[in-house]
């Protein structure tokens, strides 16, 4: 009987054999743990759900629960596992000396370190405590920054406090103004 | 209602793909549907299969009516059989995208699917082949005069397997066609009827013609048997000429585009009719009708004129498929009802 | 108007796709056919730079209509919480009497002395010592009004000098047929529109308008956005639900980005940097300078020392002025556009770079990569190598040849950048909404976020300073940083950051309640004022919050000010407080507990009697009425006649753009805001009013399958397939005119530089009649750049570097061009293979 | 039903043959504003790669065509202005004049091909959807002629064929599929065939009423899912002729001609036999 049976699923009109692959199939997220994430894009924030499985994100979708997007996003939102997973992101440090015509790679640390180097050399040559009306000003105006307008709250804090509050560095702007 | 609801059934064509003028709605003349993918790896076997079904057909033919004149066209058509037959799988398997898992195919049997069909069929086909070319060997002594395969094989009914050979040698002839029209391109499914028996017919022209050169190169045969076999050629081409016509005909102004206009158009109306049909269809009729004619060259010469054909008509029919499903207009004419 | 809803904010759009659903109307009044034109139920196309001709034509058809004048809802709203009453200074004198500008104009200066728009019987404050180069940050009193009594008022809105009659007389030349002629919108559409906004505002319904920056990228960007909200409180559509003006801003937390500024003219919680150029020598001077007597930011104080202690910690002690000295001063203008000349002429001589793209987005993109070459050393944090990082041997005039990489002598450091689920931190959405994301995983390689590198390189510098006791080494020695760090990559744990920013005892180090909490003693620290409330005082973190619902969500993240989610909401109440109607209900006065309740949390004192009159010597909140919900603003009131705060006038004017195919119709003596920021350099030149050589308006804008300069999306292989390669938008009629077929290379230029495209012959662009001529417009996304894998012709190197001079937002919207069939000569960029 | 599309038999209109638990997306194209979600969320999902990269000129589709790589497709019609020349000013409600419409697979109620397949890769899974068993399928390429509406496709990378699989993995754990759960305007619906045919049929006329003549729904018998297919599990509100979307108006199940093929296949080979018999008798 059962012969037949498999015999009448593999012969005649529309037969349909099913592998044993296709039955064990399930979503990958199943019994992956999940994270709550907002999507770096555009300002509408809405609310991402991102599923990892061994200390890599396998899925991110938008979150039903959000009263912004419930559970949608748009093309953009949808390709952030793409954005994380570019093939052509860099992941290490690259450095090109003055005149170079190539780029070196360098560790983290050294740039760290010759960073902070050239920030010190460069307040230091152009620092003013003064204007020339004699008002206090404890500024430099040779070190500038640009920031992004998908850099964390807390990130733009800690630059304005770094940059400004703490190196006197006034010309910090951000995507924001353009 | 309001007329500013009211649309232009129009779409302006980029400047890469011109919309023909004609055309009343298409988007960016882009294909409706895919076409397949075949190329001359499935042309050639739809060529070989059909030499090879035609040839058994024949050969078994001559052994049951063929009387002892026709020995040599049975020794022939089965060798044919199977010498045409043994590159088809290898040509299959080759076309398949994933060549290892060719077995698959074996793993269901789907009436209604053409190529499931003709898989099996192609494969019993190819048993009864090779039975049959092994019959034929030991009649011909290649296993020595007494040895025990040679008494087995002579032991086999050799004229029932050829029926039912036969019967699976029509499969494969004319399934090749219906494997066609069982799709959605338009050229080929609006001839649903006609592909078959064209493909049958053609198989069993250029088999006889493929026999005829065969049998003119070892001159080894009478001119009557040649004669009896240049007959069946005779008849299979006006039938191919026939079908060929009604064919055209069926597709109306649209769909037949391809086989109108163009590089295809061109080998269609040359090759195809004017190659592969009128001019042997000529040869032969002089032959028939010209008794001091050199029957001999001119047959040959027929025949193999009807072989180019046969593989002219294959690569036109495949590829005109192609263009047709590659031509939204001829989809649509297809997908619309009056 | 001045967004692409459905293209730039598709999950937003889904709103206006259900309330259309409901039966809502959807107007988009756009140069462009867009996808969101598609989805509407009018499109109305006008030319690119002429928006306030029909906003103020909106204002002028509303004043007069018969239903706006009879209805008495409009009546009640403009008296109660508008100055449509209020007495302006009889002195005033408009542009309909000085032919396009206002009294208080100084030529020499380019600027106006807002002295002369006052308010009957109020006296400036700081104007009178203002030091002339002190345009470049304006007073917190400029902007919401100092007042030392209570203004004089006309109920009955007759009196010739009240704000409403002024506004009346002002507009009175916005016309149909100017907007005809000047916008090039057909009147017949243009009352289509008028009618349709008016009759969708009143008591039972509300109208809303939503702009991005096709409205702020103007040289009178700040004004047409005043036109709006003029409009918007005279149709009473302001502080109620489905009204307001909805700014659709376009990153993850550009609205994060100004609440807590990384911008060079503000303090966290948008207090003014102090200005070298004002009255700010102490702490005592800058809070004399900016703190309003009346309205909520009379307790500016609070905010700005805690603040101070937030960052100085132990060193800011009320001895020093809670070393409110270490605090560096402005004097000028250092916002991105001067920024790029900085750099350029060699004063500004290091640059960071975290996560934009200036040699792809900046305006005049040319300048801003000679601006980067001329750098002495730059770090750019990506996570792509793009263009800025990489324009010192790609850019198209190295390329070219023009310039080799042995001539430029920036050192470079393109330092990998973390993204959300790598890194915790929060984004503050377009609606002020703070979402915190979590970390997923740790970051790939050497990616670290932004805080790790802040915080490690602050670290290194104190090292570098230890023991340095000029004021360079005190001001880093002093600067708290002390934050600890956990997990493999020693990241700073950001919840302390976030408490920081909440604010904190300091005594005690717990979190404080709410702003309320602050005082200016010394005894609270915060870093955003405006953020505190985010954490509980049980230091859960309100930006955490994961529970929605159908109305308010007040407790999905937390938005700021106090969790409000539409601001100035009293107004959704009539001034008795009770709601206008039952389907706009929103916040109203519940008689019963004597408090103000509703869906929201209320934007006004919780307990305040609607009839509550203040005493004329009353301060801070307790100076606002009981029925004026504006508390921001020093007489509580919605200004419909802005007194003061803004540099281009009280009241919103056309100008023509900078560059511009017509003259201004309207005041034909005036081209241009006479107090754009220009600047005139060889480097950066402008093209004349309708120049011959550039008759094309052009107009740039952002597509839904890519993001801004492309990092984050022309390398991303599913986005970048999606729009492939950089195109320009041009009509059939402008095509046929140069011989253009769809697909062809065009070369784009102005005087500034050239840019080639793929030609999109599409009639979703059209030729517009103004004052008499054909006006062609093109179109041209400003994605695309020479790295990634999308390319395509940088938009940004024909524009120019051009301020509005309130906001110093560039003119990118609308300025002129020329194009060509072909392709540039020389450029080695060859098409890219299919 | 409207004037402007020419139905065949307008009593087949919201006639169905799916079997009982079916599910399947309806796509509402009056409410697709193009933005692609659609088709970034199905690659991110189903992890494929990039394909047909580069610039076509054809209004914003750059992706052309469904593909083994490309199981959404968006499509940009412009008909921008009207019979004179003229610029659309007011405008249907909803989508109107700039045509988008996010094509997929229709997981038809008769497949073909499901039954032109020879391995038996391609199955009717218990959600009555179409899919293609990649352990199975040898890429012999006959699904993709036998496929009237153009969807699967050999891939080049693996030479296997590919389609929509209607997200089954996540069907089988109880999932929306990618598309609809990321369309951010609700114009792809997910759900059990029969509610998704009822609120179609709710919606064009309400479109009607509405004013938009020209709404139907594109995938029942009577246009769409003709000729033997018996209907779409995934079917589509449209305003406008199924060719200006690129999609065949009344397409036919190819295998029911086989029977009827090998018929005068049969015939012919009678004919033949009696003529080889003659011509070579003896």
């Amino acid at each position: 009987m059962k012969i037949f049976n498999q015999l009448k699923d593999h012969i005649g009109l529309v037969p349909n054999p099913i592998s044993d692959k296709t039955r064990q199939i399930h979503a990958r997220i199943n019994d992956a743990s999940m994270s709550i994430s907002v999507c770096p894009y555009c300002a509408v924030g809405c609310s991402q759900l991102v599923y990892t499985k061994d200390g890599k994100i396998i899925d991110i979708e938008g979150n039903y629960e959000s009263p912004i997007n419930g559970g949608t996003l748009c093309p953009k939102g949808a390709a952030t596992w793409g954005l994380l997973h570019s093939p052509t992101r860099i992941t290490t440090v690259k450095y090109r000396a003055p005149y170079s015509d190539h780029w070196e790679e360098r560790s983290l640390d050294w740039a760290m370190e010759r960073i902070a180097q050239r920030v010190k050399q460069t307040r230091d040559a152009h620092y003013e405590e003064r204007d020339e009306h004699g008002m206090t000003v404890n500024r430099t105006l040779a070190i500038g920054h640009f920031g992004g307008a998908t850099l964390d709250n807390e990130e733009n804090y800690l630059i304005k406090k770094l940059f400004t509050a703490g190196l006197g560095i006034v010309a910090v702007e951000n995507q924001a103004r353009i | 209602m309001d007329i500013s609801y009211k649309r232009q059934w129009e779409t302006r064509g980029s400047r890469r793909r011109a919309v023909p003028a004609e055309a009343p709605t298409s988007y960016y003349n882009l294909p409706v549907i895919h076409k397949a993918h075949w190329g001359w790896l499935v042309i050639i076997y739809f060529f070989l299969g059909g030499i090879s079904a035609g040839s058994y057909v024949i050969a078994t033919v001559a052994d049951l009516f063929g009387g002892p004149d026709a020995r040599r066209i049975r020794q022939v058509g089965r060798y044919l059989a199977l010498g045409a037959l043994l590159p088809s799988p290898v040509l299959l398997i080759l076309d398949l995208g994933r060549p290892e898992r060719f077995y698959r195919m074996l793993r269901v049997l789907k009436l209604r699917s053409p190529m499931s069909v003709g898989t099996w069929g192609l494969t019993i086909f190819g048993g009864f082949c090779g039975l049959s070319a092994l019959i034929q060997t030991a009649e011909d002594g290649l296993f020595g005069s007494f040895t025990l395969p040679r008494r087995f094989l002579l032991a086999l009914p050799s004229k029932p397997i050829g029926v039912l050979g036969t019967l699976f040698g029509f499969l494969v002839g004319g399934y090749t066609g219906v494997l066609l029209a069982a799709t959605a391109v338009p050229l080929w499914a609006k001839n649903y009827l006609l592909l078959g028996p064209l493909f049958l017919t053609s198989a069993m022209s250029t088999a006889s013609a493929a026999i005829v050169l065969v049998l003119v190169s070892i001159r080894s045969t009478s001119h009557r048997t040649l004669k009896r076999l240049e007959r069946l050629d005779l008849i299979a081409i006006v039938l191919e000429l026939v079908l060929l016509l009604a064919a055209k005909a069926n597709l109306g102004p649209i769909i037949a585009r391809p086989l109108q206009v163009g590089k295809l158009a061109r080998v269609y109306r040359w090759g195809v009719l004017g190659a592969g049909i009128t001019l042997p269809l000529t040869l032969l009729s002089v032959t028939m009708l010209w008794r001091k004619a050199p029957a001999r060259l001119l047959g040959a010469l027929s025949s193999l004129l009807v072989l180019v054909g046969g593989l002219l008509l294959r690569y036109v029919m495949v590829e005109a498929g192609h263009a047709s499903a590659d031509d939204p207009q001829a989809t649509f004419a297809f997908a619309r009802k009056p | 108007m001045g967004a692409n809803m459905a293209e730039n904010h598709p999950v937003g759009f889904r709103f206006v796709m259900q309330a259309k659903e409901r039966g809502a109307k959807l107007i988009h009044i756009d140069p462009r056919f867009s996808r969101t034109s598609a989805m509407a139920d009018l499109h109305v196309a006008l030319r690119a730079g002429s928006d306030l001709i029909l906003l103020g034509a909106l204002i002028n058809y509303v004043m007069s209509s018969e239903h706006w004048n009879r209805d008495p809802f409009f009546q009640e709203y403009l008296t109660h919480y508008t100055n449509a009453a209020t007495l302006i200074n009889p002195d005033f004198k408009d542009t309909e009497d000085l032919a396009g500008i206002f009294s208080g104009y100084d030529p020499e200066e380019r600027k106006y002395d807002p002295e002369a728009w006052r308010y009957a019987g109020q006296q400036g404050k700081s104007s009178a010592n203002q030091h002339h180069e002190s345009q470049d940050a304006m007073a917190r009193t400029e902007i919401v009004g100092q007042q030392d009594s209570i203004p004089e008022y006309d109920f009955t809105l007759q009196d010739p000098h009240c704000a409403f009659q002024i506004m009346k007389r002002h507009f009175a030349r916005y016309t149909p047929e100017m907007v005809e002629q000047a916008c090039g919108v057909p009147q017949a559409v243009f009352l289509q529109v008028a009618e349709a906004i008016l009759t969708n505002s009143g008591r039972d319904r509300t109208t809303s308008f939503a702009y991005a920056v096709a409205w702020t990228q103007h040289s009178i960007g700040t004004q047409i956005i005043s036109c709006c909200a003029l409009l918007q409180l005279l149709l009473g559509n302001i502080g109620r639900p489905g009204g307001g003006i909805l700014a659709l801003r376009g990153h993850a937390t550009i609205q994060g980005s100004t609440d807590i500024p990384t911008l060079y003219n503000l303090l966290p919680g948008y207090l003014p940097m102090p200005n070298a150029t004002q009255q700010h020598g102490s702490l005592a001077d800058y809070l004399e300078q900016e703190r309003p007597q009346k309205g909520a930011w009379y307790t500016m104080p609070n905010y700005v020392v805690s603040l101070l202690k937030a960052y100085y910690g132990d060193a800011a002690i009320p001895a020093n002025g809670f070393a409110y000295d270490l605090l560096p001063k402005i004097s000028a203008d250092y916002s991105f556009q001067p920024m790029l000349l900085m750099m350029k002429d060699g004063n500004l001589r290091g640059l960071f770079c975290m996560g934009q793209n200036p040699a792809v987005g900046g305006q005049n993109a040319v300048l801003a990569r000679q601006a980067l070459a001329n750098l002495d050393w730059l770090v750019v944090r990506d996570i792509h190598e793009i263009e800025t990082a990489a324009f010192w041997y790609d850019a198209p005039e190295v390329r070219r040849g023009d310039l080799r990489p042995q001539d430029i002598g920036t050192e470079i450091f393109l330092m990998p950048a973390a993204l959300a689920a790598e890194k915790e931190g929060s984004y503050t959405n377009t609606e002020r909404l703070i979402q915190w994301h979590d970390k997923a995983v740790e970051p790939r390689g050497d990616c670290r976020s932004e805080s790790w590198f802040v915080y490690h390189l602050g670290k290194r510098l104190k090292q570098l300073y230890q023991g340095d006791t000029s004021p360079r080494g005190r001001q880093i020695e002093a600067v708290t940083w002390d934050y600890p760090t956990a997990g493999a990559t020693q990241d700073p744990d950001l919840d302390m950051v976030v408490k920081e920013i909440n604010g904190y005892t300091v005594a005690d180090g717990k979190p404080i309640k709410n702003g309320t909490a602050l005082k200016d003693d010394g005894s609270t620290a915060c870093g955003c004022w405006l953020y505190s409330g985010i954490m509980t005082e049980d230091g859960h973190n309100r930006a955490r919050n994961r529970k929605g619902d159908e109305r308010a969500s007040l407790g999905w993240g937390f938005s700021w000010p106090s969790n409000q989610r539409i601001m100035y909401n009293r107004a959704s109440a009539d001034p008795a407080g009770k709601p206008w109607s039952e389907r706009k209900k929103w916040i109203w006065w519940d008689a019963e507990k004597e408090e103000w309740t509703g869906y929201d949390v209320p934007d006004f004192p919780e307990h305040k009697q609607p009839n509550y009159q203040p005493a004329p010597d009353a301060k801070g909140l307790d100076a606002i009425a009981g029925d004026a919900p504006f508390v921001n603003m020093a007489d509580g009131r919605g200004w419909l006649f802005a007194a003061s705060g803004l540099r281009d006038g009280p009241l919103p004017t056309h100008y023509e753009p900078v560059e511009t195919p017509v003259s201004n119709l309207l005041y034909p003596g005036q081209l241009h805001s006479p107090t754009v920021k220009l600047f005139h350099r060889s480097d950066n030149p402008y093209h004349e009013m309708a120049d011959p050589r550039f008759p094309y308006v052009i107009t740039t804008y952002r597509l839904t399958e890519q993001y801004t300069a492309g990092g984050m999306s022309r390398w991303v292989p599913w986005l970048a397939e999606l729009q492939p390669h950089g195109f320009i938008e041009i009509s059939p009629e402008l095509a046929a005119e140069h011989g253009i077929t769809n697909g062809d290379w065009v070369t784009v230029w102005t005087l500034r530089g050239e840019a080639e495209a793929l030609a999109l012959v599409t009639e979703r662009l059209q030729p517009l009649m103004i004052d008499g001529r054909t006006i062609h417009q093109v179109g041209m996304p400003w994605h695309f750049g020479f790295g990634g894998l999308a390319q395509g012709g940088i938009a940004n190197d024909l524009s120019a570097l051009v301020e509005d001079p309130n906001s110093l937002i560039h003119e990118a919207k609308a300025f002129t061009c020329n194009l060509r069939k072909g392709r540039i000569a020389g450029q080695s960029q060859g098409a890219r293979p299919l | 039903m409207s004037a402007t599309i020419p139905l065949i038999d307008k009593t087949m209109v919201g006639q169905h043959g799916a079997r009982p638990g079916a599910m399947g997306f309806l796509t509402d194209t009056t409410l697709c504003i193009g933005c692609k979600a659609c088709e970034v969320a199905c690659k991110q999902w189903n992890q494929l790669p990039m394909d047909n990269f580069g610039f076509t000129g054809h209004s914003y589709d750059n992706t052309g065509d469904l593909a083994a790589a490309t199981w959404r497709h968006v499509v940009f019609v412009e008909q921008i202005s009207d019979s004179t020349g003229q610029r659309a000013t007011a405008m249907a409600p909803f989508q109107s004049n700039w045509l988008m419409m996010s094509d997929v697979c229709k997981h038809c109620v008769n497949a073909g091909c499901l039954e032109a397949c020879p391995t038996g890769a391609i199955i009717r899974t218990e959600f009555d959807t179409v899919v293609i068993q990649q352990d199975i399928c040898n890429g012999c390429g006959y699904c993709i002629p036998a496929c009237p509406y153009g969807v699967p496709e050999l891939s080049a990378t693996d030479h296997q064929a590919h389609k929509c699989t209607l997200c089954y993995d996540r069907l089988d754990s109880g999932l929306e599929p990618a598309c609809a759960k990321a369309c951010p305007t609700d114009s792809i619906q997910f759900g059990p065939v029969t509610a998704l045919m009822e609120h179609a049929q709710t919606r064009v006329a309400d479109l009607q009423s509405r004013g938009v003549d020209s709404a139907y729904i594109y995938g029942d018998r009577a246009i769409g899912g003709t000729g033997g297919i018996d209907g779409n599990n995934a079917f589509f509100i449209l305003t406008a002729e199924p060719e200006v979307y690129n999609l065949p108006a009344y397409p036919e199940l190819p295998q029911d001609k086989v029977g009827r093929a090998f018929l005068t296949t049969f015939g012919a080979a009678l004919a033949l036999g009696v003529a080889a018999v003659v011509a070579l008798r003896g």
